[in-house]
């Protein structure tokens, strides 16, 4: 007779409410079926009530933890709409942004997913350092967590001198602190025990999936839009992808804490590089058109589509997050897993259900 | 005293945009240590004082959100965290948007923002502790909310 | 007056045998209460007589002699028979090696001018046992059988009461008599009684494990037949007690004695003969529950354990020690993938007698003295086991542990004794614990055999538990169950207030049976104290009485505070997603349509399965065996 | 009009092309559905070396459209989620929610038709 | 049974869940030092308790708390052997009840996750029983006895003939807690996949039982630990406090493991090394003095 | 031994905990703690009304009251940006826990300014 189980919504491993109902067998997973929409509220619907200003603070409450990119990628899809051209310093300011808050989210990934095999002090660990670059938010823009620093047109806030030497030594001193954890991550023996061989997705079925960000590249796919044309300060920034090949919860979080790396590199390089000027232009009129603008977020591309109509409010606004791309591949590797190595691999995904459900 | 020095918490994510759920993490992390006062984030609702609400209420969520409020043993608090689970907040009119946690629930203290920093959210435990304390005094119990026919309804 | 309990014991189980058959099935409730009461008073009539042995002599042994004989060249016949009916080569092949066996030894061994009966301590114990567990599961059957048959479309209960009366006398006899010869036929009769239970379905597969049980049990009666045959030619033995006490140098008879251990090993279904027991499942539980814990696998360990004289203190006995604990660990790992409560059950009893047999094989008094008193209280627990079983399966309409789940709320009182039963299995105080907390300190000089004993008692601690929690678990709906029949509820209390009674009196049980028999076999005593309700060895005390007590208290605290604090019932955790309204398991999936939860326990089927060790266990056991054959002729 | 966008007439020429695209080597990236003229634009989203490729498929009213969970799995989200919000019913789809992907039968119907 | 005794008993009773407590307060003040917070007061077990006491029996099944009380009686019983220096044996037998009673207690509750916490559990029984009697066999072979009197009368300590199954027994001793990396049947931090595994469905009351339980259970199992160094009872005492905090610092440098793990673990490291230091006592046939 | 280092730094350093409440920090300079109203410059124009998200002000011409639900204001500022007289500015001092309050000023401020609460 085969256990079966509910798993979630509201389950203490689980930060967010999605359900998985699971059949095992000898505590072997044979069947899973997730259960969505207990964050589904329906914020594509929002445009009809409320202007392309208004709808970038929804944008950025789609998920609360890459809210930034958020609003970057949305303001950014408007822009290209109205087909203006943003300032430069505002174009690095996002960047500068956009990666904290990378940095941000990826530590906070590292911790819960330690705290889903059970690694409380190294929970702890990460989320203790993640507190400085929320310090810089809150520093900077004003909030914790939801920044609202993008708006159409360029960035709300801009960065003092003193702001930037903060930004700068508090990266210096993040740095080896990640080296720390870093460690324990890649070497500790019941982690490795864990991970290593888990979840595994090769390079074909990765892509083939549909899969999205660290969930990709850890499968040896060096797919990261950052690299595109379409949002071209990266190139001046030296970006480069991080891949791992295994394609295993182990690689998958080995690519999470390259790109902490990387990001620290980008921040760096972007404040050594920001140009003096405007944060923002002015934005007249009401958009029409269709545009499509891509992003990669913590969690892996953001695909947002927005079309307007000629009136302050736009027709249709889609967004293809990077979670809603990645749970299919949990219907592939969840099954032949442990009962226990459930919560792993959902976590290893990064899921941000409610951008999935928006 | 005994209730106040010992708040086991259940965080219920009802609707959220995650922005207050991890604010109310964050409050566990070594930064803030809300252990400093003996609170623990418990699993299970049978174990919990302090259900910590997070975002509003929606169509789908509404009967977990009740039946996690009957499961915690009295006496209980309700702690509605960010503006989403005080009133809708931003989402509030949203199709799916039920509104705020206290349409549900009987809620005891709020906690604004959007999303709360976390020491505004160890404020609101406070708060919550008092009451918690006020209701074991005056053997306040919650009230068993039922689960309207409607809201279990299946298709099957 | 001893001469007539003895003899009545014999005859009338057979009388009552007859009666089943010539009565009509109105009357089988009566005849099972006659039979039950009379079976508990003339064994307890037995162990008032005291011990001692007499002969029967004269004109009176001639007749009974030719009464002997003639039955084991019916019982040949038999055998002849129904495997020639049924096709079953292996079988007729040893009937006729069994024939040639008989054959020569009527030729060639110079006959008896007398046959004795030897009451001792043990034989007492056995009748008590026999006579009053066997009569309880035959009265229990009087409030099974029918609906068993119900729904197989049997009608064979003549057959049954018949055989299952008949087993009981058959026993009586062979745990009295003194004499080879005779010992042989009741040994052989209880192989027919079990043949004939075991295919009692006449479905195929009842008929194949009848004969598998036959033809195994042949084998051990040939090994039977050979010992018995040299010890009356080499050694001109033809007593079992006359091996103990004539064992001085016990290397001579060590041939025989290695001989005689096995065919206690096929009838204890010992590994490799165990398939015969777990074949045996598809008969009625009752006969199960016969086989398991009052009659014939108890026959091969009584014929061990007399024999102890014979091997205590040597490489024989070092050997059966070893491979006692073998059997011990394999069977309780094995028992651990199984979800089939029956075979559990079944291997649990093959674990304990393996348990029995090692602690023979120790040979110390203390061991002897374990042995002695396991095999009590495990038929008492067995027997309570195997009728639960059945009643369960009557209830529920399934053996598998499984679905078991919940048992508690449907039918309280049967899962509170079937509980019992368990936790008398794995948990102090009760009598079986004790016992393998004697067995470990006994055997703790025996390095390979303790370290089986720690791993056995642990994997057994393991499958227990596991089937304990799932009927304890409360996922059953409320509805309590119809099957309250005084025949079926009356043994199982009965049994279960014997577990607790034999275990608070466990000191007096030792004292009055087991310390004179180990003296009779041993000529010496385990020196143990029962003071302040310990009983206790040189070497540890098993504090019995301070369990009971605990026990007692705990309850009483339970119920003291039960209403200290304000109850109040709730659902289970599912996440949020219970559905009250439908079923207390019940949970929304993503469909919104719902779903029972459930939980299997754990059987680590890829590790212990029976795929997995049935074959290592042959191979290692025969080895075992041959080393203790080995270690008896040498 | 989207940068790369291809026009498909019927259903069949949808899951050939979709299948070609399969073979082409291009991932999936997600579908739009978008009232129009009474109907559906249903534009599906490819993406190969970072270049999007779009198609746009004209769903007639009351048409019901192919799954393309059967080439893509990871299209049975989005195509749920449309049975969902515009009540569209895809055929052939690798796991059918029935429009309970987020909705609940007492949350409103079809938000977004 | 003397006065002394009596007194003993009472103190045994009364003393050991104040040690415990305390020890649980340490427990949990050094895992927030080794986190880098402040953590709680070191009484918060105390306050937990009181806390719990005061709150709404809250059961879905009426015979649920039975086995708590089950759980607490012979969790004392055993100490109190312990203390009396009773047969090792027997010991261990007792504090099996009491495992068994709040396994069967998480089962009895129906509840899926407390019913999959409570098989892993069985499964713990699996890998740490059988260690715990090779430590009472090594306990015989040294003494001649299973009673525990021998070893505290001797004057060697009891470490010097068994280095291996004292450090079988720290496994053991990790296991019974339910510290990282073993905690997979019920967890004290409930980020866990079971939630709080067996313990799923106690609250209130109940739940104050069981952790009253854990109090005594804290002390008995640093008691056995203690049995190896009783020479000096203040060396004994360092070993258990040093044993108790290794413990400690495991929970938090480890990732919980699977229990196939720890049973393959236990089953062929820890029986292994446990049957090399009982076949050296075999061999070598010391005695305690 | 990676972990086993970093715990030990942790012990022999000081906790990195905040003491908050006992001592509390400073909040940043630009930190959106809450909106402050001054009505006396209010022209009640309701554009706040109509630039805000969540819907949390609510401008009364008619009662001649401004109404902010503390509780739904998600502190974008967007209110603060588009106030064409500037009444609205933002101060780093967080909003009051506790029970619902709604700030519900009458303008011009004749009348002493009230917060009810509901
Ligand atoms: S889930 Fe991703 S996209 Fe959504 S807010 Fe979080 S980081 Fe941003
Ligand atoms: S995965 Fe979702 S719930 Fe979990 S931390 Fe990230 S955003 Fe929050
Ligand atoms: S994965 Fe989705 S929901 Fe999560 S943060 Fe990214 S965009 Fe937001
Ligand atoms: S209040 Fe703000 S941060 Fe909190 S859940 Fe709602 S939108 Fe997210
Ligand atoms: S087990 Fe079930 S089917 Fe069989 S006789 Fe009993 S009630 Fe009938
Ligand atoms: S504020 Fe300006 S726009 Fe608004 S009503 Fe007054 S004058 Fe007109
Ligand atoms: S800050 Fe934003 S949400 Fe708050 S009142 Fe102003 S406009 Fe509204
Ligand atoms: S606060 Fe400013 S924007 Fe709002 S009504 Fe008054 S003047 Fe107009």
């Amino acid at each position: 007779m085969t256990t079966i189980i509910p798993f979630g919504p509201q389950h203490p491993v689980l930060p967010e409410p999605v359900s998985l109902k699971l059949e095992i067998d000898n505590d072997v997973v044979v069947g899973v079926l997730p259960s969505l929409g207990y964050v589904h509220r329906g914020l594509e619907k929002f445009i009809d009530t409320k202007d392309y200003n208004q709808t970038l603070y929804i944008c950025e409450r789609i998920c609360g933890i890459c809210s930034a990119l958020h609003g970057v990628t949305y303001a950014r899809a408007v822009e290209k709409l109205f087909d203006v051209e943003v300032p430069e310093r505002a174009q690095y300011l996002r960047v500068i942004w956009g990666e904290l808050n990378r940095i941000h989210s990826h530590l906070l990934w590292l911790g819960l997913f330690a705290d889903g095999f059970g690694f409380e002090s190294l929970f702890y660990e990460c989320w203790k350092y993640r507190e400085s670059v929320l310090d810089i938010m809150e520093m900077t823009v004003g909030n914790r967590v939801i920044h609202s620093m993008a708006k159409v047109g360029g960035t709300s806030k801009d960065l003092s001198k003193e702001h930037i030497d903060l930004i700068l030594k508090t990266l210096d001193t993040l740095e080896p602190k990640i080296k720390d954890i870093e460690k324990v991550f890649v070497n500790n023996y019941t982690v490795k025990k864990r991970l290593v061989g888990l979840a595994t997705m090769s390079k074909q079925l990765a892509y083939e999936a549909g899969t999205a960000g660290p969930t990709l590249r850890g499968s040896g796919n060096a797919i990261d839009v950052r690299e595109t044309e379409d949002w071209d300060i990266y190139r001046d920034l030296d970006f480069k992808p991080v891949v791992e090949k295994d394609g295993d919860c182990y690689a998958r979080t080995k690519v999470r804490i390259g790109e902490l790396y990387e990001s620290i590199k980008l921040v760096r390089n972007a404040i050594s590089k920001l140009p003096n000027g405007e944060i923002a232009v002015p934005i007249k009129g009401s958009p029409t058109g269709e545009a499509i603008m891509r992003c990669e977020m913590p969690r892996g591309e953001v695909v947002y589509y927005v079309k307007g109509k000629g009136t302050k409010n736009l027709e249709r606004l889609k967004i293809r997050t990077p979670t809603f791309a990645n749970i299919p591949s949990l219907l592939l590797t969840l099954p032949g897993a442990k009962l226990a190595d459930v919560p792993i691999i959902v976590l290893t995904i990064d899921p941000c259900i409610s951008c999935t459900e928006r | 005293m005994s209730l106040a020095k010992s708040p086991w918490i259940i965080h219920v994510n009802c609707n959220s945009c995650n922005g207050c759920d991890i604010e109310v993490v964050a409050c566990l992390t070594p930064l803030y240590d809300a252990e400093r006062f003996g609170l623990l984030n418990i699993g299970t609702p049978k174990q919990a004082d302090i259900m910590v609400v997070t975002g509003s209420v929606n169509y789908k969520s509404v009967n977990v959100l009740k039946n996690i409020y009957n499961q915690i043993p009295d006496p209980k608090v309700v702690l509605a965290v960010g503006a989403c689970a005080s009133t809708g907040g931003i989402f509030h009119d949203c199709y799916n948007v039920i509104g705020g946690v206290d349409q549900i629930i009987p809620v005891d203290a709020y906690v604004p923002g959007c999303c709360p920093k976390p020491e505004a959210i160890i404020d609101g435990v406070v708060a919550a502790l008092s009451i918690l304390e006020n209701k074991k005094k005056g053997n306040i119990r919650g009230k068993e909310v039922k689960l309207k026919g409607k809201e279990v309804a299946s298709n099957a | 007056m001893m001469e007539n309990t003895v003899m009545l014991l014999i005859t009338v189980p057979i009388l009552f045998s007859l009666l089943f058959l010539v009565l009509g099935k109105s009357l089988y409730k009566i005849l099972a209460w006659a039979f039950f009461i009379f079976g508990t008073v003339f064994s307890v009539l037995l162990v008032m007589d005291g011990t001692g042995r007499f002969e029967i002599t004269g004109s009176n042994f001639a007749m009974i002699e030719n009464v002997v004989l003639i039955l084991e060249v019916l019982v040949i016949l038999f055998i002849f028979f129904v495997s020639a009916k049924y096709k079953n080569w292996p079988t007729l092949g040893l009937a006729v090696i069994v024939a040639a066996i008989s054959a020569y030894s009527y030729m060639n061994v110079a006959a008896i001018e007398s046959a004795s009966f030897n009451i001792d301590q043990f034989s007492q114990v056995m009748v008590l046992i026999v006579n009053i567990v066997g009569t309880a599961i035959i009265l229990f059957a009087t409030g099974y059988m029918d609906e068993y048959e119900e729904h197989r479309h049997l009608n064979r209960q003549k057959t049954f009461y018949f055989t299952m009366s008949f087993f009981i006398a058959a026993m009586n006899g062979l745990v009295m008599v003194d004499t080879l010869g005779w010992l042989y036929l009741f040994w052989e009769l209880t192989t027919l009684c079990s043949f004939v239970l075991i295919s009692y379905n006449m479905d195929e597969e009842g008929i194949n494990n009848g004969f598998r049980a036959l033809a195994l049990n042949l084998v051990g009666g040939i090994s039977f037949a050979i010992a018995i045959i040299l010890l009356s030619t080499k050694f001109n033995i033809s007593t079992l007690s006359g091996i103990g006490t004539e064992a001085a140098s016990a290397t001579v008879v060590a041939l025989p004695a290695a001989l005689l251990c096995i065919a206690g090993f096929a009838k204890s279904a010992q590994m490799p003969f165990h398939s015969w027991l777990l074949g045996a499942m598809v008969a009625p539980t009752p006969v199960s529950a016969l086989l398991h814990s009052s009659t014939m696998v108890n026959a091969g360990v009584y014929i061990i354990v007399k024999l102890v004289p014979a091997f205590a203190g040597t490489s024989l006995g070092t050997a059966i020690a070893v491979y006692g604990s073998f059997t011990f660990v394999m069977c309780s790992a094995l028992a651990l993938s199984q979800r089939n409560a029956k075979r559990v059950l079944a291997y649990s009893t093959i674990a304990n007698l393996g348990l029995i047999i090692a602690s023979a094989g120790i040979g110390t008094p203390l061991a002897v003295a374990a042995a002695i008193m396991l095999i009590l209280f495990h038929a008492i627990s067995k027997a309570l086991l195997f009728l639960c079983t059945g009643e369960i399966e009557h209830t529920i309409g399934s053996r598998d542990i499984e679905d078991m789940s919940g048992l508690i709320k449907k039918a309280p009182l049967l899962t509170i004794l079937a509980a019992l039963g368990m936790v008398s299995m794995l948990l102090p105080p009760f009598g079986v614990l004790l016992t393998k907390w004697v067995s470990m300190q006994a055997a703790s000089q025996n390095p390979i055999v303790i370290v089986f004993l720690i791993l056995g008692s642990a994997l057994t601690t393991v499958y227990y538990a596991k089937w304990l929690g799932t009927i304890m678990s409360s996922t059953m709906d409320k509805n309590v169950v119809t099957h309250k029949k005084p025949e079926t509820y009356f043994p199982l209390s009965f049994l279960g207030s014997a577990i607790v009674v034999t275990s608070i009196l466990v000191f007096a049980i030792y004292d009055y049976f087991i310390r004179p028999q180990v003296e009779t076999l041993l000529n010496a005593a385990p020196v143990i104290s029962g003071q302040a309700g310990q009983f206790a060895s040189e070497i540890g005390a098993f504090a019995y009485a301070a369990i009971f007590v605990v026990l007692a208290l705990a309850l009483l605290i339970y119920v003291a505070t039960k209403n200290m604090f304000t109850p109040r019932k709730s659902s289970y955790y599912m996440c949020g997603e219970n559905n009250l309204e439908m079923d207390r398991l019940m949970f929304r999936n993503g469909l919104c349509s719902y779903d029972k939860s459930n939980v299997s326990n754990i059987y680590l089927e890829n590790t212990f399965g029976e795929s997995k060790l049935t074959t290592i266990g042959y191979a290692i056991s025969i080895i075992l065996i041959v080393i203790a054959l080995a270690g008896g002729v040498l | 009009m989207l940068e790369n966008e291809v026009e498909i007439k019927s259903s069949a020429e949808l899951l050939k092309t979709v299948e070609g695209l399969k073979n082409d080597g291009y991932r999936y990236a997600t579908m739009i559905c978008l009232k129009a003229n009474e109907g559906h634009d249903l534009i599906y989203i490819f993406e190969k070396d970072y270049k999007l490729k779009n198609l746009r498929y004209y769903l007639k009213p009351g048409e019901k459209p192919k799954s393309v969970s059967g080439i893509y799995l990871c299209a049975l989200l989005i195509e749920n989620e449309y049975q969902d919000l515009f009540g569209l019913t895809f055929e052939g789809l690798a796991i059918d929610y029935k429009g309970h992907l987020y909705l609940t039968p007492n949350s409103p119907k079809t938000p977004l038709a | 049974m003397n006065v002394n005794d009596v007194l003993t008993a009472v103190l045994v009773l009364i003393g050991a869940p104040i040690i415990g407590c305390l020890a649980a307060g340490i427990d949990r003040k050094l895992t927030a030092r080794l986190q880098g917070r402040v953590g709680p007061p070191l009484l918060q077990p105390y306050y937990d308790v009181k806390k719990l006491l005061s709150k709404d029996n809250m059961i879905v099944n009426e015979s649920q708390n039975l086995y708590v009380v089950v759980y607490v009686a012979f969790m004392i019983l055993s100490l109190l052997m312990l203390v009396f220096k009773a047969d090792i044996l027997m010991i261990i037998f007792v504090y099996t009840i009491s495992s068994i009673a709040l396994i069967v207690g998480g089962m009895s509750t129906g509840s899926p996750y407390a019913r999959i916490g409570s098989s892993r559990e069985i499964m713990a029984i699996l890998s740490y029983e059988p260690v715990l009697i090779l430590y009472a066999l090594a306990i015989y072979l040294v003494t001649g006895t299973f009673k525990l009197s021998a070893v505290l009368d001797a004057s060697t300590p009891l470490l010097m003939y068994t280095p291996l199954i004292f450090i079988a027994m720290l496994f053991v001793l990790n296991i019974k807690l339910k510290k990282s990396p073993f905690d997979y049947s019920t967890s004290h931090h409930a980020h866990q996949e079971l939630v709080k595994g067996m313990l799923t469905e106690y609250s209130g009351p109940g739940l104050a039982g069981i952790e009253i339980g854990h109090f005594y259970e804290y002390v008995f199992l640093t008691g056995l630990i203690f049995v190896f160094w009783t020479v000096n009872p203040l060396i004994g005492v360092l070993i258990s406090i040093a044993a108790f905090l290794l413990v400690i610092v495991i929970d938090n440098i480890t990732a919980r493991v699977y229990w196939q793990w720890m049973l393959k673990l236990s089953w062929t490291l820890l029986l292994a090394i446990s049957i090399v230091n009982i076949a050296f006592l075999y061999i070598t046939k010391p005695t305690l003095v | 031994m990676g972990m086993l280092n970093l715990v030990l730094a942790n012990v022999s350093r000081k906790p990195a905990t905040r003491l908050y409440p006992f001592e509390i920090r400073e909040p940043f300079k630009g930190f959106k703690g809450r909106i402050v109203f001054n009505p006396d410059n209010c022209i009640l124009c309701g554009i706040c009304q109509k630039k805000c998200p969540p819907d949390a002000i609510t401008v009364t011409k008619t009662d001649k009251t401004w109404e902010l639900n503390v509780f739904r204001c998600i502190m974008c500022t967007e209110c603060v940006s588009g106030c064409p007289k500037d009444c609205i500015t933002i101060s780093n001092e967080r909003a009051k826990t506790g029970t619902k309050e709604y700030i519900k000023i009458l303008v011009p401020k004749s009348d002493t300014p009230k917060a009810a609460s509901k």
